[in-house]
């Protein structure tokens, strides 16, 4: 690994553009297109949004960590998780438009919106314990550096 | 998501180095103008309102442009 | 204490950048002025980079932890610390233009900048036991929210 990143942070929603400057810094020495920066920045919000409005029961103080890996070709290895409730039916909450909270207007599209910006995606998750999203997106080669 | 896939890629197939420094110089500038017009250094939050830019933005971009040290450091030398 | 979060990274000296922009990105809540930014950056960048440069040997890789809270009082307190082969003495190494490596251009001012930029300072360090710089910052009552 060429380098590599941890935050860990409070499940509070102002954290979501924290997490997602942090690792805006974290890639910029790989010098992204503004197009694959505002992919995985998009992809790294529904998880930690997702990570902010799910994982902990209301008013209940949470941590989420993120991982970040660069390596040598370009690839970006990103991992959201948290100790929450966990998701029950894993391959039901990644269908497109699937929401457990319809009353809130959420979209159901966080899941979908990961998996098509980013090339990978992997999620481990079980009732009480906790989530784990992981996602890959492999850059595409600089001509600037 | 196609669409917005699309728009992405007509738009933005740019380096992230180059627009930070394009928005890391307007926000300079804007910062200048809210400081003689405020007579007060102006906050990232009216920064971002004047230029019509996310508060991430302005923040990444400050920081792209230059090192805050080699700003300072001529005055201990 | 009304946000917290923590970072861990390699030392390596992108991620001094890294360290600065994602503390900013984390007291921007709280809209600062643009001066205050630059300060608390400048002090971080210091603090990383004492970390990058100083607390491993060369070509050992370690582990920086930088931890930021936030308080309904404005009150920004800034933890960066480390595992490496610490400072022998604090209150020599604290004074200004005193460096442990005057061949490499370093000058001797990271402290005294540190301690001008920030409200507080507290260096606790000891040989082999790593080193953790606390700082602190009270920032301005808030105009633009
Ligand atoms: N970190 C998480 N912890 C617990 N449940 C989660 C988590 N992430 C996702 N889920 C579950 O998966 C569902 C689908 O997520 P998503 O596609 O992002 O849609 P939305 O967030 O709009 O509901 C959520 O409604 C929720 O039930
Ligand atoms: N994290 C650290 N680990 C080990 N030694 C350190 C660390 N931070 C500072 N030092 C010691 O304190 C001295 C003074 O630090 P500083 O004022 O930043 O000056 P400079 O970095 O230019 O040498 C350094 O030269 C080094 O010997
Ligand atoms: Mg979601
Ligand atoms: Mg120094």
């Amino acid at each position: 690994m060429v380098n590599q990143m941890k935050l860990e942070f409070l499940n509070r929603s102002e954290n979501e553009s924290f997490a997602r400057v942090a690792v805006s810094a974290f890639i910029t020495p790989l010098d992204p297109t503004v197009e694959e920066l505002t992919e995985i920045k998009t992809a790294v919000s529904e998880a930690v949004s997702n990570a902010v409005i799910h994982a902990y029961k209301e008013d209940e103080k949470g941590l989420i960590q993120l991982e970040c890996k660069v390596d040598s070709e370009r690839r970006v290895i990103i991992i959201v998780s948290d100790h929450g409730v966990g998701i029950e039916d894993v391959s039901k909450a990644r269908e497109p438009l699937y929401t457990s909270k319809p009353n809130e207007e959420r979209s159901g599209m966080g899941f979908t919106v990961m998996e098509s910006f980013m090339d990978k995606l992997e999620v481990v998750s079980g009732t009480d314990e906790g989530t784990r999203v992981t996602m890959l997106k492999k850059l595409d080669k600089a001509y600037g550096i | 998501i196609g669409e917005i896939r699309r728009y992405l890629r007509d738009n933005n197939s740019i380096r992230v180095s180059r627009s930070l420094r394009d928005t890391a110089y307007k926000a300079l500038q804007s910062k200048e103008k809210l400081s003689r017009e405020l007579q007060r250094e102006p906050t990232i939050t009216e920064i971002a309102k004047d230029l019509d830019l996310p508060r991430e933005e302005i923040v990444l971009a400050l920081d792209s442009i230059q090192d805050p040290i080699s700003l300072f450091e001529p005055v201990f030398h």
